[in-house]
């Protein structure tokens, strides 16, 4: 609305949801409202990996963090959803986060 | 000679009339799955109602993979065993309950765990697979056989309030065709790390939940039975167009509870069914697969 | 002496452990199912997986209300009717099924239809009632019921390839409280006409999917009773509060398959459960209510 | 886009679902991409009712048009859902169609 000094950080409103147990690293909280930094620390936009790493420093409370990233990304048997579509299909960790997204981690069960 | 008019004995056509009324169905769907074989591989909390909805619809040959014997504790969500089959081979009770529920479906069961030495035989005289198991190393086993041997699989897990199921490689076209559907290990390249595991034993599960996946794995089955004519596939490419490829997740305290989510097409470097695939008939035989080291060791300590 | 340390036997633990170690279930959640009391309306395709695995989850007590006996075109989806029970009452039938999947559960049958002359009567000693039935006009008198009785529902619906199902009159509150949950008059005020009535006989349905709804109601029931101790509800207010209400349609062929839709709250003017509701418990027995008459005569023909 | 002239029909595309057994009326399909008329004859912005004055009169090729509509509105046992809400929620037969809704008609199921 107003204009944005440089120091002023530009966030986006998102929602982030944990689900197939990964809640639980999440202080079982399944749906969490995120206002992302637009831009990362190099000033490029924020996309998924920056968007992994912010969880991981800012909204997990849990010490396990590699039940969640592991290697820089999101542990193997974990899926990534981009507005209810495999993250792969846009692009992975280079898909630059919109305003209003909606991103889902589904840790896979083996149950039966 | 009244044989010849009708395909279907009078007792058939009384039972199956409900569904074969259905222009989703009809005489011609109900002698697609009376021709059908379908292998379930497992028969616990998913097995026993996607098996006991499959014979009700008249699937005509069904069979059961399980090594383990029915306890107690999976009475609550594994419907097929009842009480007094507690200590039973769940193959041989789940094929007493299949029975009972419809005489005319021939069971043929298989009283041992799926592993590489055994699933290309296994798989070999069925026209489709419902992965009912519990486990990552036999799920990746399950969906290479698949791959290999050209077989559409239904895969489907529960955990505690949780479930998840996809058709995989549907349409079942070779390694390489890239019109064929993704398979386990387009979606899931490397499996989780073993510490990342939870069993149903350790993590517990709701029976409802599991239950419902099991049932919507015996809907997608017939689905895709009806669909495409196991006799005549290979005749006319058999296999339909169908929707794009995509995982269904339950949550039974979300709202929504259901969500249907887009999934990838075949990956260009999978290991199982692409131009490049390393897993090939022969790796199953030759030792050079070992799915258990491969997932790591199972049943350790487990958080998630 | 012990008895008093262990509210559960050995066998019980076992038997339930896999659920009890759930945080949404627990010890104390395993004993409140114990202690419910559970009607079910109707046992065709509905009722028999909703008792199946309301049965394995360990309610202490299924009441079975139905008129019907087996029939060779009720197996294909009602899985707890084995073949060798065709032409048994089907509460009779039921009940032997239930037994087999847990002794511990106590059933009650009402071999007979339910009619506004025997509702009352029947419904008063349970928790929750559970609408499996098959034609609107006992859906109006099963909801009408509940709503006076101040009993929380779940009902569902099935019919070819699709499904329906709401939790009703959840929290439970007397009529004219606009805290409690729309009642099915407040979904659906006029009943529709007669000839756009299709059941499962006339139109078909696929197993699966009605199986599927079946689950989903037993899964819906043991949420409510998990949340709700039955026996200290009147001293604690016990029903907490739920998500908004709304109703789940499932599509098989489908996609997505499943939807949620936000549903109303209660209806001003609705006439069983507002301040100027005319149902009232008096109305049942002075042959006031004439379900028949209000939904039209069934089994007429019909298209839709 | 361009000026549109007085004689010209201003149109908004939305999505029109039928399910529950409706689709039968509908030419067996379940999902159809209208162009409704923004206005309806009188100049008012359409609304739901006038939607389904124009499905009966364009869409619906099915002469059963009692087994739709009942007395200048959908029968009963229709619920009609606006962008996944009961219509009753947003105004019933007065809301005023906006351009990309999704407009369900669910026929309610008896059997069981
Ligand atoms: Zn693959
Ligand atoms: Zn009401």
């Amino acid at each position: 609305m107003a204009e944005t000094k440089p120091e002023t950080v530009d966030v986006m409103d998102i929602t982030v949801e944990f689900t197939g147990g990964l809640e639980m690293l999440f202080s079982n909280k399944r749906k969490h409202n995120i206002s992302l930094p637009s831009k990362d620390a190099s000033g490029a936009p924020a996309n998924i990996n920056f968007l992994v790493e912010y969880l991981c420093k800012h909204v997990m409370k849990d010490p396990r963090k590699d039940l969640f990233v592991l290697d820089d990304t999101v542990r193997p048997g974990i899926l990534v959803l981009i507005n209810e579509a495999d993250w792969e299909l846009e692009g992975e960790g280079e898909y630059a986060v919109q305003k209003g997204d909606n991103i889902i981690f589904v840790s896979t069960l083996h149950g039966g | 000679k009244q044989k010849k008019h009708w395909p279907l004995s009078q007792e058939e056509y009384r039972r199956y009339g409900r569904q074969m009324i259905m222009r989703e169905v009809g005489l011609e769907g109900q002698l697609k799955l009376k021709r059908s074989r379908v292998l379930i591989v497992g028969l616990g909390g998913l097995g026993c109602p996607a098996s006991a909805y499959l014979a009700g619809a008249g699937v005509g040959t069904l069979g059961l993979v399980d090594g383990d014997v029915v306890e107690d504790s999976n009475l609550h969500r594994q419907i097929l065993h009842g009480t007094e089959r507690v200590g039973m081979p769940k193959v041989l009770s789940a094929a007493e309950g299949i029975k009972s529920i419809n005489p005319w479906v021939s069971c043929r069961t298989y009283e041992s765990h799926l592993s590489a030495e055994n699933v290309m035989e296994t798989f070999l005289d069925y026209d489709l697979v419902i992965d009912c198991s519990d486990n990552p190393a036999t799920r990746y086993l399950v969906s290479d056989a698949c791959v290999v041997l050209g077989k559409p699989l239904v895969t489907a897990s529960a955990l505690r309030t949780e479930g998840q199921l996809m058709v995989l490689n549907y349409p079942p076209r070779p390694p390489g065709d890239t019109t064929g559907g993704p398979c386990y290990r387009c979606v899931f390249p490397r499996p989780p790390p073993a510490d990342s595991i939870v069993t149903c034993g350790d993590g517990g599960v709701l029976g409802p939940v599991v239950g419902l996946m099991g049932v919507l794995q015996a809907l997608e089955a017939i689905k895709v039975l009806t669909k495409t004519d196991p006799i005549s596939k290979e005749a006319a490419d058999g296999w339909a167009p169908t929707e794009p490829p995509s995982l269904t997740i339950f949550s039974a305290y979300s709202a929504p509870q259901f969500r249907s989510i887009r999934l990838r097409s075949r990956r260009a470097k999978c290991a199982t069914c692409s131009v490049q695939a390393t897993v090939t008939a022969e790796s199953f035989t030759s030792g050079s697969l070992d799915y258990i080291q491969f997932c790591g060791a199972i049943h350790s300590v487990n958080l998630l």
